[in-house]
């Protein structure tokens, strides 16, 4: 038991799987020597060889398409993606050939292949390093998505994403890279799974009855902090933490928004066609008698994102979810 | 352009003699060369019975390699068993060289399956559309041998417009500078739909391979024993650790673009006159013909050829139609559970009405 | 006054956009001799020359980024991505800089690019060729997004597509090149804008007081056989053309639930996180009250686009919309 | 390395001796060395200058180019007036030559802006963060130079990793088939964040030209007399209707990838020491001392450094935030109805509130 920060989970999790599978390999700019400019991958050179860590050419196409060559030959990619802004050059590889190989193939060809993609905003960056892309991945058929919210599921879930057969996309939330938890972080959780649950399954962080908030990655916590401070006015909000994006657990969402009648989805990606849009859609549907009120969103704006200095503005925040909880009451 | 370059690798001349070159020498029998030219007038049949299948409305459409069949069978012919090719989508003659049934092939056109075969049971890959991105999957896999320790090299086949798609740039990149077994093979084939050399390039293609650090050949792609014998070296150089190679094929496309296609907008009748009488195959036939080649050879071939023609018409239209449900099988290795809710709607739909079309007696537009 | 096909009005929209702004220029692979695998430009090379009609080199992300860069210079490049699923390798040039860079200068830098891309499926190609992307721009800030659905509407709406300052993404529903209408394919409709609206506004293309029918590009024809065929059986439904994607002309929608208060959201994009979650989150919102049933969607699977011999299943067609037109109607 | 290769166009040596290059005569006078020093020295200062500030955490990052100011004075200086120019995001140096002011481009690193001057004012185009992004719209820019028969050039500029990406391949592909005027200036700094040119390329970046048929030309990145000269002959060059050209300026980072990064994981304090002694600014120096050049000039150039250095100071300081309905703003050039929406409703929550953090005191994390 240790206090572990989200990116140490993470490098854990990552040392396990390095350990556990000599097929698995680490592609990614700056991840040998330096350790990614997170330090996600910290030693793991060090430990393992520039052969299964590998830090390529400057290339994001060049490294998920190789990342596709060699899982192609029955090794386990994991890919770090420096920022979420510069996963672009490589989405022709993930849309084309990552989503669509195995069907392609009628299964003969398999992509275990993990895109570790560090998201989100909040911690004063220059453009491109605050984006939130999950939605265009979320609509991809072929790839999983997720995003875990707690140094333990990260921990948890970056194994089971190197575990699974498919290609996982693998969103991290790097303004939570500090949060910590006390845990074992030295648990093989694919070859001793007792007690760890499917990732694709949502999770309740919080039991309410008044209403849902459903969030995945950063915006678990800001939802952890409104459902405090909602507490404090007397008001009782359930916390949805989605963990998979796709597949999306659905029947968690409807048993919570059957149970409270009210849905407010959370994410720092632009609303419009935002996965929010798909959570409100399908909850509205499955749930059309039982909904108090519609089902609202709070996120991005149909903005870029801004400079560092105004970000406060686009994230959703505590006031701004609080307002669309008292709208959703009030209906 | 109508004249072939006069600084292309090659052993034998469109009039079928065959020269020396000091680099590139090449230890063959004439059986062996009876057996290329075998592979050429077979392959060259199955584009042309695919070719007329198109016509009669058998394939949705057809990607001739007529032309290039000494490009890809010299190539093809060049490969161990155990080295691995990740084609183009018109690279019909490496795929036979590979053991590729035709009809598998045959599958992709018809509009029944988007791969067609398993790639690892013939080292071929699935042809790939996208036009540059098998080449960075070819280095990947060549990553992968490096680091199992295998002794084997990757060919990779692009085109002249292909040549200019940043994946083709990155693979090149990423194989020199971890100096991976693999051979890039570029079919200049002087058009890229209708957009001819000129408007595809400066210089040759084969120059890009020394700004990456690694040699390049231009060959006679109308020449069999020249292509074999390049890629050949390219191949064993590879294999023996000495990293990757780039080889451009000069060729020429005397076919359409695909069946889709309408070469008369933008090229002249004259050029492709030009380049019939340097068909690939003519110049091995002469040769052939040149050594006493006896008449029962070419007997047997065209018989050979027939048996061919029919196993693909009948295999064609044996091809059997996906179905709707198989639409929901391998999207994913393991269960999603969308995938599985949208499987259990469309089986409970087609349940309700017998099959797709039963309430409007069509499926619409 | 002339039967013209919407491939054929499109080309006219173009020749008329080359003539009236000189700064207009097309850039596509193989739209030059050839006239684009479409014919969409026939002619146009021949008419305008090589320097206006631009057959590039075959690199998509070449192709945007130099549009973007000529486009800087104060030209207006009307970019052909020769098939929806070849866009991808431009993906990062039009999500990083054509959508962004109006916003990062402040306004000093406008891109009024047009992306055509034929999109959808129904002609019975190989793989790649019969994609519907659209989602992924929608939810992208700063561009907008339209298609035409009839070939007026494409003759009119591209001529306004390449008028507008900012970039847009054009879809052409490649299965409807040859439908035709009878309209004069002459008109500067920039220069005489008289009689033509907006392209942000949606269209109503049937009325109906049953149950509205939203679509766009391809889907407008289906709906409209659909609601023909619903009228046999004594339905009256009303068919909303979107047109524009980006912006959603929610206002009309809002209205048009609002009167028959039920929808049906039809696109061929698979529906997991497409445009139609948007729709149903947004209409659901506005409408709350007065909707009688969920916003239902009709789309593509969560699965790769299949082989040609099976599209049928996949795309919306007449029955599987009334399908869910009679689901909406038992609410 | 730790040694500088030895194929480098030199016209200054480390030790501030000047040599000549038959091909690259550079026609200077000892004033407008003089002038060169002024710039080096000022854009050395500001570079400090804003590291510092950064530390004090007036600005959240900083990327220095200490060490690469020949490099970047010497192209910039070359230009003409009516060049343009796409940078990257390190190019202070070549800023400096266009006369953006240093405070604009401390607002992206403050984040009050992700722009922060008008690319035409100056012909000098936003940072570009996406690495090789800018390489196209170069092209782009002179093609449409072309078409409007005006007389200029381009220059772009990417790093030793950026020389990977595909754009930047694809870049040079259009270049030389359109012959288009754009200099590609690559600023080798033996660095992509940490990974050193090993890991990048398997051989020096400017023999890439040559697969795309046009010149490339090493030259000593930290010679601002050779940068000037090289870069001076390819805009001509290129403005002569003759085509792009690429330079690799080997230099060196002295400092770290940004002030976010710890060089000190992954490199040789040695290597750092080695290339201080060669730091672009002291040949500079010593050549000017060999030619007697009086202390007054550095004395007024101390001065003008320290009120550049206030103004810097200020103007960080003074820079102003940008308010949450500027988000709104500029989105689209004409009114987008979302947009407008979504400004309505911002608008109204700010008012009800009075501001963004009433509620709860703050705006949660
Ligand atoms: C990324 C991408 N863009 C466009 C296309 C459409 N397309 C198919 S083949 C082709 C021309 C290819 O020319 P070349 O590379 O010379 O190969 P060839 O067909 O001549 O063998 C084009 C543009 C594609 N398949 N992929
Ligand atoms: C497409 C893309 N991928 C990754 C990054 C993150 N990144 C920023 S700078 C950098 C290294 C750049 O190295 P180089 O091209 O040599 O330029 P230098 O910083 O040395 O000037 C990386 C990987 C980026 N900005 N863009
Ligand atoms: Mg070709
Ligand atoms: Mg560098």
């Amino acid at each position: 038991m240790a206090t572990i920060t989200m990116a140490k989970a993470i490098n854990s999790g990552l040392r396990i799987a390095l350990e556990r599978d000599e097929k698995v390999v680490l592609m990614g700019e700056d991840i040998g020597k330096l350790g990614g400019v997170f330090r996600v991958t910290d030693g793991l050179q060090a430990q393992f060889g520039d052969m299964r860590v590998i830090d390529p050419p400057l290339a994001e196409s060049g490294i998920m398409g190789t990342a596709i060559g060699m899982a192609m030959r029955g090794w386990r990619p994991v890919v770090e993606i420096q920022f979420d802004g510069f996963v672009y050059p490589a989405f022709d590889q993930i849309v084309s050939q990552l989503a669509k190989s195995h069907k392609r193939s009628a299964g003969a060809t398999r992509l275990p292949i993990v895109v570790r993609i560090p998201y989100g905003g909040g911690i004063g960056a220059v453009e491109h390093h605050s984006e939130s892309p999950e939605a265009y991945f979320a609509h991809t058929a072929g790839l999983r998505v997720m995003s875990p919210a707690n140094p333990y599921d990260a921990f948890v879930m970056i194994q089971q994403a190197i575990a699974c057969e498919d290609p996982v996309i693998f969103f991290e939330p790097k303004r939570r890279y500090w949060d910590k938890a006390d845990f074992d972080d030295t648990v093989d959780v694919v070859a001793d799974p007792a007690g760890v649950g499917s990732p694709f399954k949502a999770r309740i962080a919080r039991e309410g009855t008044d209403l849902t908030l459903v969030a995945y990655g950063p915006m678990v916590r800001t939802c952890l902090e409104v459902a405090e401070a909602a507490a404090e006015e007397g008001r009782s909000l359930e916390v949805v933490d989605l963990r998979s994006i796709s597949p999306m657990d659905v029947d968690t969402l409807v048993a919570s928004a059957t149970k409270t009648g009210r849905m407010v989805v959370v994410h720092e990606a632009s609303v419009f066609c935002g996965v929010g849009a798909e959570i409100a859609a399908r909850v509205t549907e499955k749930c059309f008698w039982t909904m108090q009120a519609p089902v609202l969103r709070v996120g991005g704006m149909h903005a870029p994102y801004p400079p560092a200095r105004v970000e406060h503005a686009f994230l959703p925040d505590l006031d701004r979810v609080l307002e669309a909880v008292d709208q959703a009451m009030d209906y | 352009m109508i004249s072939a370059p006069d600084d292309l690798i090659q052993l034998l001349t469109p009039e079928g003699q065959r020269v020396s070159n000091a680099d590139f020498p090449l230890d063959i029998t004439d059986d062996e060369i009876r057996s290329l030219y075998r592979d050429l007038f077979l392959v060259r049949r199955w584009d042309n019975e695919a070719t007329a299948l198109q016509r009669q409305g058998e394939l949705a459409l057809w990607a001739q390699c007529m032309g290039q069949e000494a490009a890809q069978i010299g190539a093809g012919r060049a490969l161990a068993p155990q080295d691995m090719v990740f084609p183009s989508y018109r690279e019909h003659g490496v795929a036979w060289t590979r053991g590729v049934d035709p009809v598998a092939i045959l599958g992709l056109f018809r509009g029944t399956t988007n791969g067609g075969w398993d790639p690892r049971k013939h080292n071929f890959g699935l042809y790939t559309i996208v036009i540059g991105n098998q080449c960075l999957h070819a280095v990947g896999w060549a990553m992968a041998g490096m680091r199992e320790g295998t002794n084997d090299a990757v060919l990779t086949c692009f085109g002249d417009g292909g040549s200019n798609q940043g994946d083709v740039a990155e693979a090149f990149s990423f194989a020199g500078i971890y100096n991976a077994p693999v051979v890039f093979l570029c079919q200049n084939n002087q058009y890229a739909i209708s957009e001819p050399n000129t408007r595809q390039m400066r210089v040759p293609v084969f120059h890009k391979a020394k700004g990456f650090g690694f040699p390049g050949f231009r060959v006679d792609g109308n020449d069999v024993l020249a292509m074999l014998a390049v890629t050949r070296w390219a191949l064993e150089n590879a294999r023996a650790g000495n990293g990757p190679a780039l080889i451009e094929a000069f060729t020429y496309r005397i076919g359409a673009h695909t069946t889709s296609d309408d070469p008369t907008r933008y090229r002249d009748p004259e050029e492709v006159e030009y380049w019939k009488a340097r068909d690939p195959l003519l110049r091995v036939k002469a040769y052939l013909d040149s050594v006493g080649t006896p008449q029962s050879f070419y007997d047997s071939l065209d018989a050979e050829a027939e048996e061919l023609a029919q196993h693909i018409r009948a295999g064609a239209r044996a091809l059997v139609d996906p179905q709707p449900m198989d639409i929901f099988d391998h999207v994913y290795a393991e269960p999603h559970a969308l995938v599985e809710e949208e499987r259990a709607e469309m089986a409970a739909y087609i349940a309700q009405f017998g099959d797709l079309s039963a309430r409007h007696g069509h499926g619409g537009h």
